[in-house]
């Protein structure tokens, strides 16, 4: 009985004190239609030793590509000691810190989150966490247009350069509640939310303004100038931005005249493993003012009976447990162990530490589409400031490009024809420091041969 | 102490960052910030000790009982973390091409197909994150089902009073309106209050079973006929399936559509707050509705990520990509070693344990909910008399528990049992600890017989005494500051 | 400056605290010639990122085989939380328990550690760990000579069929003090000491007899009568046990009427990885009249001053620090954290779980065997008991065959002609409880192409 | 609680062991064990509780500061811990053939090869185990090399009285016999005595260096002269070379051979133990004793294990395999983030951070041992006066000390200071510690002369009081029996 304590001396005695002969009888309030599950599909159980051996072929079979895609997820250093410490049993293994006084460790370390959270944005007050950057996004729409009490309407302004899978997750999870997502186009030239097209918007009301920093092609938004525009219509301002950038970005608290009113994006840079995609966690933080809107935990420091310092959650008549139908949002779980992690990730790096990782970021990205946009036909989408993706076009489809550069190892960028049917054969880039000029020049080789046929090279990296 | 107190101006923990400085002046000056947020300054070492050590500030399964009710706070195996984390699995970035994934994509496959098994449910999606997100994904197929019919009358979901915040919340936020069906004096639903709520402009109800006051509900079956009756749909939230694991099924009790808490039933870690992962399970009827991604096999046991093109009827995506797969791989590490019979244990002995607590502190003199009723996994001592003649009420006994090693149960939940104390000791917790949990009840009691106050101060021993909630609310301090 | 937290503010305070301008005046007490080393041969400064990037290049070479050696260290399954509780900072990172009060974690584990050892071997008083299985074989002949009061000689008897590295090591070792180390002839049929030709050492003074069970070839060894003929002759019986196979095999304080009086070992089977060698760990027990001859450190149970239970490092007067040049050894730095490990590893298996691993290593060394010499002109070398080792004789030297089977990813045993000049033909194989039939068929199948060129098997397996 | 208190016949981590029961039938009958070994019977939940409840028992750096002199209780990197367990390095059977090993072999290549460059020595082998086991093969290679020579009548080690204890008993291990040369009123070694003692019967000297009273030997150049002339041969106890590190190398100052505690100088965990890495680095007059095994280069980038094959003359092995290997990378992964600059910080900082809590002790009016003399990376406080003014010793201070949140420096080492106290502080301690432990003395001695019998019942914040060593000692209880 694996994970089971009781010995059958133990399972008698407490048999006997409940007054049953069988472990059966327990279950004599279930209606015997019901009883007795057809299992015979589910395996035998197996050792830790059998599983291990099987999950180990499992992994195996994963070949591990150099990876220059980003496209939402991006491969940065995770120093050792962030998981070593996060994955000790007294954060792994502990809920959500309802019981205060025994849970100071994850409190005082959310605590700590909001504080790193909130330096990186600019504004007051963030939340605990969320599931990803894309729900935390559905959540600021959300709360958005709850918050915004001089602008009546549901219209949300989306421009077409957020993250495509965001806007999907903003539709599946705010549709039924009424609200409608208006498009903003692109500059095509830029690759940048086109700020004269805005004017044909101006006669709108929109509850919220979603803008991007970086956006999904890399490209640096003009963020004051959409800022201030949004306000000037009344709408609250939602900035989403990727938070290792933020470190050398000016942060949404002081876009424009008055700063973003609500921020929200994916920290899975902050230290967490790709992972095929999860776990990851959604931040957000917004003014003071709105905090009552927040959805998620909040963590506040107060002080115990005898004066001292201590943390709890607070606020919580917002949330579901204490509002229930009227909650700000229906979150419980979240994702605090990935908060956790960021909280190290972030001390550990410093803000100088991780102005050098996004400096990095960038430079490396330069170095890749130097190399790359020297190869015939190749070419930049666009050619606005970029942080560390950049769109490029290939003289042929990216999907075919990507599967021989995946046979030679190399995860060469994301097919934005995946998203945009008109980029079909572009390529969207991306190199993160881990990066190394080597493998910078391996992969501009390749595909020098896949787009070239140059045999050399394809003899000398196959 | 604050990491910030520690903090030094130009500290730094030096062989995490890149040691050459890397220029970022090709970043034209005004989308750069002007001055550096403030991170703490710290070394490597500090940051360590400083985690460490407010790590070993909390109450934890590694470290304590933790019978918090409804949340099956059960041993996380090692295992399992161990062989998520495993470097082909946590370096694997999310657009790399599914044939780069077999690994990783043949695991979730097989989780599907298990947990539709063992739930009775035709198919089973994993990309919720949470149960409160299939809850989302469950009433949002639940509308797309009647919208696809037409059926846009159905503007009601059915929530029993007892129920989880998360489905009044829930169906809120998928546009419903929210009424609530009372418990009965016997812990179950209330048939005749039920069949007057039900009607055309029901769209569905939710259902924990066993339910969120620790009982089977017996009559689920006649629920189930009578709400499929009234054209509505029944949605199972799986919380409880723990009670339950191979023993009897939602699918055969007649939901439609069910999520389950992995990070529950099937041990994955709950980490201070998250992440957990909730499959989704429906029945055909349900089916084109599914969330994305899922994982489905092809040919020569090869497997892939369904998209849109192949279910074009999806409510659509609930995440950016497929969801907490590290959590996902960690439920099916456990799954295999439990295996066809170790889930059946599951039921049988966290129903055991449950049942021989609840027994021993009745025969102590603490008052259950249902004293007529077997305890599911967990069950309910309502302190409302000890509140009364002692003037000691739940929270109180909650605190002293902490000071005697114990992590509280669940407090004031279901709201409808005044003084709850809602116990769940799991599987995976020895007699010594049950017997040891009785006895320090019965301790605080004595205490609080002898000096009521005494209890009311509790914790004593912890890093903290009681912490007044009240101003942290009212003086908000969510971070800190330069100077405070 | 990786490592060091002093800012620049905080080194002017400490220089002008210590009075002095500059770093270098601190070191004015070096005489010139001696300081300014030449480093130019050191590389410069990675961060960690860099650094693990080298290192996984580096750990990508280390190409994995299908393990069927033995010899000296085996492949187990190591239950997770055997390392992720023993990676915990707090063991981790602690020193020796020079303060008892700090350090009950450590010393309550070594206590616990002791009985277990205790419990295994059927000797009262374990120590907390010495280096690894050879010298603590060494460590056993010196205390040996020490606690013979009986016999004054130096001479200490090693039968051939202890492992031939733990006899170079106890020579290394125990030759300055005058030891002398005598071979005890094997029986060719059975592989164990020849108990027959024992009567011709009988006219010889011995310290001690040293008794290895299972021995190196895997054969179990005559213990009951060993250990009575050296009692016999006034001689020590110095076990050498595998601490596995001590789940199964009878405890060698039980070992012929009185039980042998030190035994010690390689720990490595308790939960401790291959890693190339080491970190492993020796462990050692003894009866209680000769505790006072331990080397190491030893922990024993006391009270404190409010008559509470604690643990604290006793016995001291045994050791280098107390007794300098007459102490029992001069170790000091032992191998606690493999101990944290081998205790933990203990507790999860329980008797029952090591019965079980134990049995279940012979079984599937039984399959091997059987499968293996299936294959024409294999065969086994000695056809006595053994438990989960076996020699057996190739038609063709043991190195080639080893080479052609790593060339295919298995590591097929250890060639004994590496120590024993006539065994050049045999190969000493092992299948642990790791080892599944498929591998096992794996391995037979190739092994036959190997030897007979079956060209059908080549193909599917190569 | 022992683990043995909450075992129960017949509980088990089922998980861990096959889940079918195999036969050991087959092993005959008269070899089998009758009854099994009494381990504890638990479960994994059990299990993992009991030792993560009893790790948060222990002081460590990771939780707090451990000035420990001698010791060099600095960060162990968890990068070094994470890189020197990955999968294939764990993995590969000692006697794997070195083509599969080229990875870890080229690591333990080029540690061989830059710690002889920072030591100065000609070359390096690993394969010991900890300080002890480098100063046996030291030694051991001092009588090879005198008995390779003919030069038998060397029968004597000198050693400072001040030495640590390893010294003399290794001497003694090797078959000599040990001579102590007393340190001289400032530290260094007393002349005088040195050239009494040395002799045609002098075999080699075994020098600290800074030495353990924490000072440079400021003579060494000449100490090395003299025991060379007399056809001695000087070993180097590396215990304290982070005081010198990159700055000063032992082969310079006329050291033929050398240990370096590659736990102290090249941070590598403790483990409440161990295990440590011991190198032994030699000068061409030692280099074909060097023990077994030893990594070699061939063409190509190739390496190799050396074995007796290629090195005849080596004193031979020490240890079953290569050595601890798994601490090796640490070091290895350590060294390579110093890098050549990185290393000379080490000797810089350490020094600095030493002197510094020196003049901060002094200035508050404690003893230190040698107030005219610099602090290498350590120093020494003599509590001398305040055991004899106000009845509290060096062993109070330490109690009293853990009370405050500090590990306790070495105590009573070297012996011939009077309530010795050994700081260490380390170049990893931020000022922010090294005030916070001045603070805590200057406190300790204001309670010492308020009311002395506190101190002497210290500690009191702790799992346990003071502990009863001598009882310890003399009612042996070494182990857990059934009714104790
Ligand atoms: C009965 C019940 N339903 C739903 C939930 C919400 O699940 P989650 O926290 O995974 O979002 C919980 C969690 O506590 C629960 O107990
Ligand atoms: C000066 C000195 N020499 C030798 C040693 C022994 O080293 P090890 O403990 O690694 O065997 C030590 C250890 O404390 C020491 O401080």
């Amino acid at each position: 009985m694996p994970f089971v304590p009781h010995t059958p001396e133990e399972i008698q005695e407490m048999l006997d004190t409940i007054g049953v002969e069988r472990l059966d009888e327990l279950f004599d309030e279930i209606p015997s239609a019901l009883l007795g599950a057809q299992l015979d599909a589910i395996p035998e159980g197996m050792g830790e030793m059998e599983v291990a051996q099987l999950m180990r072929a499992r992994a195996a079979q994963d070949v591990p590509l150099t990876c220059f895609a980003g496209a939402g997820a991006y491969e940065h250093h995770i120093p050792a000691a962030v998981w070593e410490v996060t994955t000790r049993g007294e954060f792994y293994s502990a809920y959500t810190p309802y019981q205060a006084e025994a849970s100071q460790g994850t409190l005082q370390q959310i605590y700590e989150f909001q504080t790193m959270i909130s330096e990186l944005t600019g504004l007051y007050a963030a939340n605990a966490s969320l599931y990803d950057g894309a729900t935390a996004l559905a959540e600021a729409v959300l709360m958005a247009v709850r918050a915004n009490r001089k602008v009546k309407s549901k219209r949300v302004l989306i421009p077409r350069s957020v993250h495509p899978r965001y806007r999907q997750v903003v539709e599946t999870v705010v549709t039924a509640q009424g609200i409608e997502l208006i498009d903003a186009p692109l500059d095509d030239t830029v690759g940048r939310v086109d700020a004269e097209a805005l004017g044909r918007f101006e006669d709108q009301p929109f509850a919220a303004v979603v803008i991007p920093q970086p956006n999904f092609f890399g490209a640096l938004e003009e963020v004051d100038r959409l800022t201030d525009w949004a306000h000037g219509l009344g709408a609250l301002a939602i900035g989403v931005c990727n938070p290792v950038a933020l470190a050398v970005l000016s942060p949404p608290g002081e876009w424009g005249s008055a700063g973003v009113d609500i921020v929200c994006g994916e920290g899975q840079p902050l230290g967490i493993p790709l992972a095929s995609g999860g776990p990851y966690f959604g931040y957000m933080a917004t003014r003071k003012e709105h905090v009552r809107q927040l959805p998620g935990r909040v963590v506040g420091r107060t002080v115990d009976l005898d004066g001292r310092t201590g943390f709890t959650l607070t606020l919580q008549a917002r949330e579901q447990h204490i509002r229930r139908s009227k909650a700000t949002s229906n979150i419980c779980t979240n994702q605090g162990l990935m908060a956790t992690a960021a909280t190290i990730y972030m001390a550990l790096l410093g803000s100088e530490g991780l102005a050098r990782v996004a400096a990095m970021c960038h430079e490396r990205t330069r170095e890749l589409v130097q190399r790359l946009t020297a190869i015939d036909g190749v070419e930049r989408l666009y050619d606005g400031p970029f942080f560390h993706e950049v769109p490029l076009r290939l003289p042929r489809p990216a999907a075919e490009v990507l599967k021989q550069l995946a046979a030679h190892g190399v995860l060469g960028g994301y097919d934005l024809g995946r998203d945009y049917a008109e980029l079909g054969s572009v390529l969207l880039v991306c190199a993160t420091e881990m990066r190394t000029s080597a493998e910078i020049d391996h992969y501009a080789a390749l595909l020098q041969e896949i787009l070239h046929g140059d045999a050399a090279v394809a003899r000398s990296s196959g | 102490m604050l990491i910030y107190d520690i903090s030094r101006p130009g500290r730094r923990a030096f062989a995490q960052a890149p040691y050459r400085e890397p220029s970022a002046d090709s970043l034209p000056r005004r989308f750069r910030r002007q001055s550096p947020p403030r991170l703490p300054q710290v070394s490597e070492l500090e940051v360590v000790r400083h985690y460490t050590r407010l790590s070993q500030k909390n109450f934890s399964i590694d470290t304590h009982f933790y019978p918090l009710g409804s949340c099956t706070m059960k041993y996380n195996p090692r295992g399992a973390n161990q062989l998520a984390m495993l470097p082909q699995f946590l370096g694997r970035h999310p657009l790399a091409p599914d044939t780069h994934g077999q690994g990783v994509l043949a695991c979730l496959y097989e989780l599907q197909q298990e947990l539709a098994v063992v739930t009775g449910m035709d198919e089973v999606a994993l990309s919720v994150m949470a149960g409160a997100q299939g809850e989302l994904a469950g009433v949002a197929m639940i509308r797309a089902y009647h919208e696809a019919r037409g059926d846009t009358a159905r503007t009601e979901i059915l929530v029993p009073d007892a129920a989880h915040g998360t489905n009044p919340a829930t169906a809120t936020m998928c546009g419903y309106k929210v009424r609530e069906i009372p418990t009965g004096a016997d812990g179950d639903v209330d048939m005749a209050a039920l069949d007057t709520a039900l009607g055309p402009q029901t769209a569905g109800i939710m259902l924990t079973n066993p339910s969120t006051v620790g009982v089977f509900e017996r009559r689920i079956q006649e629920i189930a006929a009578r709400v499929h009756e009234a054209g509505g749909l029944l949605y199972y939230d799986g919380a409880n399936l723990n009670a339950i694991l191979g023993k009897a099924r939602p699918g055969d009790m007649g939901f439609d559509v069910i999520h389950l808490n992995l990070h529950k039933t099937f041990s994955t870690p709950h980490g201070g707050g998250g992440p957990g992962a909730g499959a989704v399970g429906v029945n055909q009827r349900l089916l084109p509705y599914l969330p994305l991604p899922r994982v489905g096999q092809e040919k020569g046991d090869r497997y892939r990520w369904l998209t849109e093109a192949d279910c074009p009827e999806s409510i659509g995506r609930l995440g950016t990509f497929g969801g907490n797969i590290g959590i996902l791989l960690r439920a099916y590490a456990y799954l295999r070693m439990l295996g066809r019979d170790g889930m059946v244990r599951v039921a049988d002995y966290s129903t055991l344990s449950a049942n021989y607590l609840m027994k021993r502190l009745q025969a102590e003199g603490f008052t259950v909910a249902y004293p007529e009723r077997r305890a599911s996994h967990e069950f309910i001592v309502s302190l409302k008399k000890e509140a009364k003649e002692l003037g000691v009420n739940a929270m109180d006994f909650a605190k002293r528990l902490l000071d005697l090693g114990y992590h509280a149960p669940t407090t004031y939940f279901p709201l409808l049992i005044p003084e709850a104390l809602l116990i769940e000791p799991t599987e995976t917790e020895s007699k010594r600890e049950l017997d040891g949990f009785v006895e320090a009840m019965v301790r605080i009691r004595k205490e609080a017989e002898e000096d009521p106050d005494a209890v009311k101060g509790a914790p004593y021993r912890l890093p903290v005494r009681r912490l007044d909630d009240v101003r942290a609310a009212r003086d908000l301090d969510l971070r800190w500051e330069e100077h405070s």
